[in-house]
């Protein structure tokens, strides 16, 4: 029950809440009304906004998924049934803050309206790719929409984002840092790290784990969660924990709200754990059904977040069926209209997009003698390969 | 290959019961290349486990185990993720022996997939063999084809030292000439894929003359072999080509022996250039060959850049960076 | 800088270029490669080996 | 009060007592009596053994000490104040548990008899160390006291004891692990990597957090101690956490108790936290009073835990001044009869002691050529230093 | 030296607000090697800061200040405890200006204090610089004296890429030359250790040539400049002796010049030879000036063992394994 878990103030200290690490905030409730004191209240243009968001996000994810099967570029991941952690949070932050994502996190950029055509740019590594086509498929880095250069390598953000938001306060800016990483990436010693940099000194940061119940292959138990929850790890380092139901785009947004006005309030970091599941594949390069069953994702814990805001939204009146199949059919069209500019900068297959030498810049700001040499040995084996 | 590898731990998790394999993804789903598949099935959880996400934590683990007696097979699912795992090889695995005096020793076999040519980017493409070769108390074995892949892991494994064993993942469904864009081939007739099913060894430290020759000799390890072995054939070159199969130790006579004979050396690898293991050799072979030296050793390499994603091949040591070398080496 | 230079020793081979192996050969042969005239850049084996001739007493011929 | 926290039963759940992480679990009071729930009612030869063994270890570290100043060797680490917590385990730990301990846990091999003349050859580097004077005075190994070979780098160990005990788990045998850090290390990546490999696989593994308020220079707070305590991050892996005066070693002995008992239960890890005191300075190379006051050290929070020790001893009528005094001489001459038959194997500075091979063993178990050529070139360097 | 990289950090502090100094034991105590003592004092906690013993931690949170647009400047207390952070170095300093294409930097400057010889064991004396050579996107730098120290430390600070910069700790009270026997010297009246305290420059990429001969050519680093030097005037040898002061970017004209001059190299450095920084030096060396080598290129260099506590002077490569190669090279 929704209202089981009062929403303390964000001055309580973090002793007082330890309930919060065991419980699972939510707002809607199962017959999907708004409900308990973690209910944000939104006006209707906002929870449609999210609404559209999510589509627009689930729309693009079907999309280039398909376009990597059709081998238009190496590699894809989707975030289905995953939307609402990172767009619900994106919505309660400030738009100047700090965003440190996982891969799965796309939802920020949706939530902050980058341009789709841009995404599919560096997903194709095409000639308008942003990063020159050197990062693997929706790696992105967008400095500008408050997005850190994301990193293959995991949990490695976390301990960034402690810095930035060290930073930040160290200046008297009022900016705040978040940071995601998965269930299954909790146990790198990064986490670790960015928990204690975050507590010591007290952070203004918001440490997500996106709990979607897989790895890879292996389940969250491997992560150590047959003992206690994610959000129980707050606790051994005395800053709050909040578990949330990740699927519940209005508790992701209050829990993301109480963070985040803590953090402004020099409170420190806090640790939110959403529970979600991993609706579909790890990744292009994985089969899921060799380790869990297809009857699983059928019954999928939670229910779709896409679905159960849009009962919300009609059953308050500000949405109908024929509205949203408009919106689901309009974000196709965006999606398939940025896929189509996108495709005429090119496509991972169709030849070399970039010229060799971008390949050598920003290995170092100023390129050095060794780098130097190596670019005119890759220039002339590309006229050798390719003579025009 | 993986098959070859496959069989590797599948026979000698039969013949000794200390033999663990743990890793991400490694047990119930066997491996995100299938290495180990299977493995968790016939031997149970206490013998191939999945672990944690954590290199660190499973390399440190492993070392604790192997402490007690066990022999530790963990996977570092790739090479590029190794690096959280360093401070426990360096600091710890690579150094028990000695620091105890032999009272404690740490007979582990880590297994990591490396190399690029499959789209994987930066972050799925790295060749960091020349860090470990930096470290003494380890080993370091490449194999490049099947049954080297299974002689070598078996003995890795029998070795009761750490050791390194990095598995070039553009070779585990075929040998790879360096033509990305010609027709994949797989290991089905090739002579190094007929693997015994039983236990053999290919012992540590004895490198492979692949092809014999005279006019110049030919360093190369992992997938490069196979790319190498394509360039000389196809420059009609008489090149001896050398499978070193370890870095460390390294088959040094074998080497030396080569280059005396040719007096022209070049040397192959697909990791970055700058203190690249082939810094090494080309040291080691001007310091014992250098009045049989007829032109300098050349280096073919991977450039001093992250791997990129959609530029790969322009990145990837291939048949025109490696001929030109050739030419370059037998025209001076 | 105010160092006074340092005295160099006498090394003919100073400023010949050649690969290893051909100075090797020379300096068996008791050979100075500076003496030794390069059709290239560079003295060569077979620049060595013209040397060598060129250095020979014409041979009696044989019967 | 010491009663205050009640020991719970070794197969209670780890959520009925998290309270055990945030109280201070004694057993001497301030009077020196041995009460409450976890008293262990020791025997008297047990109290003698334990009050003995350190003093011993007083003694030893007060020697060794003035023989690094004397010059005989490079660096020493003391432990004063800190006695009761590895000797206070090692004696409720089986002879056959292995410890990974830090460097500061020398009690275990004064526990375990350890020819003490041995240590001395050790920290001396001299002919009969047997490191071959390749390790910093004090790193000691010794595989047959169950002592693994000490690290440098801080809290390797911790990871590597969770994968002994799973190792030992897995064969079915009984015995556990044992590992020690200080609470400064608890930051490393591998404090976490240890606790997540612990929990994950319930392996019968007792960490412990050495809390002796000081890293080197730095306070407890710069590990996180100003929002919580070292225990409570058990709770956050769903393991055991207790708070434990580390100055009573009564109370060290009834919490190692405890956990190993729940360890040979097969009910998992526990992590402790032994509340305690660096009394004296960092190691050899270290001087406090740069960074803290004289007077801080003569409060002692806590106390000695040898004087807690000895007066209730002296109390229960076991024990009195005079049979202290001789003890306190008894082992100050065992101490220096050891350091003269060590001083007969030569001392650091006098010559080297090893031949210059011992240098190359040992690197693997076969010596590669590489190692060999570069072992005859140093008998030639040696040969050339000192002709003899 | 510790006066000179303290003035470094002093005067950048003062210009550059964005710059804020961190490690274990640099604030309040000032450091294990005091060179960071008294800018807590002067610049506030801010400024200069303890943190907590995680060296990937330190660094991690240090690339996030950065990308948040200050410049940090970490120290890791000695280089044997950088490896916990290598996956940070590696992975993210390193790449982040790549991998986003310039929309992010890493502007560090990582302090760490390297080098032997002050009975410090196996874990308070290593050279790991050649790891971080292979590491393309880091810059390393090492200085051999309080001048150079200094001016360095400041360019470091002023690069707008991650500069691993590694302090010979063995020099950081004296120009040590090899004789661990005889009394230790001051900086005191050494010509390099005449420092302005105000701010200056030492370009990163430039060698310098400490001393000019025609006979051969020296290459040093960090302490072993001093020992090499020493070496040299006891031998009487006419040697051209270079200190690199950074090994990337290197100066490769300078070497170049050098070599062809002198037609011999002798490469001396402390770290373990196998894949250590002369691998990368011999072969650059030997591809370059080939035609002017007269004798084979020699390194120097420090074991493949670990450091070992007793038998520390051993290991160094000192006056009697650097004059041998001398002589050698001299007599070819
Ligand atoms: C350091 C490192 N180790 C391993 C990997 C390989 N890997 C990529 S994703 C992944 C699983 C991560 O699971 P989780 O943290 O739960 O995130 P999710 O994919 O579920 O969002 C693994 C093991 C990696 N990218 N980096
Ligand atoms: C990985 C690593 N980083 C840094 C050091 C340097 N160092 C040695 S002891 C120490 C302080 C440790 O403090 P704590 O864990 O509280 O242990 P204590 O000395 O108090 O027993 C530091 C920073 C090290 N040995 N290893
Ligand atoms: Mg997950
Ligand atoms: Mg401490
Ligand atoms: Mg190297």
């Amino acid at each position: 029950r929704p209202d089981a878990i009062a929403r303390p103030d964000e001055t309580a200290a973090a002793r007082s809440m330890v309930d919060l690490a065991y419980g699972l905030i939510r707002v809607l409730d199962d017959d999907n009304r708004a409900v308990g004191s973690w209910n944000p209240h939104l006006d209707d243009t906002t929870l449609l906004r999210m609404l559209r968001t999510m589509a627009l996000q689930r729309a693009f994810d079907d999309r280039l998924f398909r376009a990597q099967r059709q081998g238009k570029t190496s590699f894809y991941m989707k975030a289905t049934g995953e939307e609402a952690v990172a767009i619900g949070a994106t919505f309660a932050l400030d738009r100047e803050d700090m965003c440190f994502p996982s891969y799965r996190q796309q939802g920020i950029l949706f939530a902050r309206d980058y341009p789709i055509v841009q995404m599919i740019n560096q997903i194709y590594s095409n000639r308008l790719d942003p990063l020159f086509g050197r990062q693997l498929p929706i790696m992105y880095s967008a400095r500008a929409y408050g997005f850190f250069t994301l990193s293959g390598n995991l949990t490695t953000q976390y301990p960034q984002a402690a810095g930035w938001a060290m930073a930040s306060a160290s200046k008297g800016d009022s900016r705040i840092a978040a940071t995601w990483c998965g269930e299954g990436s909790t146990s790198e010693g990064d986490f670790h790290n960015g928990l204690t940099f975050g507590a010591v000194y007290n952070a203004p940061c918001i440490f997500n784990v996106v709990n979607n119940q897989y790895a890879i292959s292996s389940y969250s138990g491997f992560a150590g969660s047959e003992r206690t929850t994610f959000a129980a790890r707050a606790i051994g380092y005395g800053i709050p924990g909040l578990r949330v139901d990740g699927n519940d785009i209005l508790a992701v947004y209050a829990a993301t709200n109480w963070a985040a006005n803590r953090a402004r309030l020099n409170l420190g970091p806090t640790l939110l754990e959403l529970f979600t599941y991993r609706a579909e594949a790890h990744s292009t390069s994985d089969d899921p059904s060799a380790y869990r069953s297809a009857q699983e994702r059928q019954e999928w814990p939670l229910g779709d977040p896409i679905t159960r805001l849009k009962r919300h939204c009609i059953d308050k009146g500000i949405w109908d069926i024929a509205r949203q199949e408009a919106m689901d059919l309009e974000v196709a069209q965006e999606v398939q209209a940025a896929q189509k500019e996108a495709e005429q900068n090119g496509i991972l297959g169709h030849g070399l997009h970039q010229p060799d030498q971008t390949m050598f810049q920003d290995v170092y700001e100023e390129m050095p003698w060794h780098l130097r040499e190596q670019s005119e040995q890759a220039i002339r084996e590309r006229a050798l390969k390719w003579p025009e | 290959m993986i098959q070859a590898l496959n069989s590797a731990l599948d026979v000698m998790m039969a013949r000794d019961d200390r033999v663990v394999v743990l890793g991400e993804d490694v047990g119930y789903f066997g491996g995100v290349f299938r290495v180990t598949a299977g493995l968790q099935t016939k031997f149970g959880k206490q013998r191939c486990f999945d672990t944690p996400i954590t290199e660190c934590g499973i390399i440190g683990a492993a070392i604790g185990m192997a402490a007690y007696g066990l022999r530790p097979v963990p996977e570092i699912q790739f090479a590029d993720y190794i690096y959280p795992g360093l401070d426990q090889i360096i600091s710890e695995a690579a150094r028990i022996r000695y620091r105890s005096a032999a009272d404690f020793i740490c007979p582990l076999t880590i297994r990591v997939p490396f190399g690029g040519g499959i789209f994987g980017g930066q972050t799925h493409s790295q060749s960091p063999e020349s860090l470990f070769t930096h470290v003494t108390g380890i080993k370091t074995v490449i194999p490049s084809n099947p049954h080297d892949a299974k002689g070598l892991l078996i003995a890795a494994m029998e070795d009761n030292d750490p050791v390194i064993f990095m598995e070039p993942k553009r070779c585990y469904n075929g040998p790879f000439d360096g033509y990305y864009d010609r027709p994949a081939k797989s290991w089905a007739d090739h002579p190094d894929a007929d693997v015994d099913e039983g236990y053999f060894r290919v012992p540590l430290g004895q490198a492979r003359i692949v092809r014999e020759g005279g006019d110049l000799t030919i360093l190369a390890y992992g997938t490069m072999v196979h790319v190498a072995h394509k360039v000389i054939d196809e420059h009609g070159i008489d090149g001896e080509l050398i499978d070193l199969r370890s870095l460390v130790p390294l088959d040094i006579a074998t080497i030396e022996a080569s280059v005396r004979k040719t007096g022209r050396c070049l040397i192959v690898h697909e990791a970055t250039r700058t203190s690249g293991f082939g810094a090494e050799l080309s040291a080691l072979v001007q310091e014992r060959c250098f009045y049989h030296l007829e032109a300098p050793i050349e280096r073919v390499t991977g450039f001093d850049t992250p791997y990129p994603h959609s530029l790969e091949w322009s990145y990837f040591p291939g048949p025109i960076r490696i001929g030109e070398a050739l030419d370059r080496l037998m025209r001076e | 800088a105010d160092r006074p230079p340092a005295a160099r020793r006498d090394r003919p081979n100073r400023q010949v270029l050649a690969a290893p192996a051909v100075r090797h050969r020379a300096r068996q042969l008791g050979i100075d490669l500076s003496a030794v005239p390069a059709v290239g850049e560079r003295v060569s084996h077979e620049d060595l080996d013209r040397f060598i001739l060129s250095r020979q007493p014409a041979a009696a011929p044989v019967e």
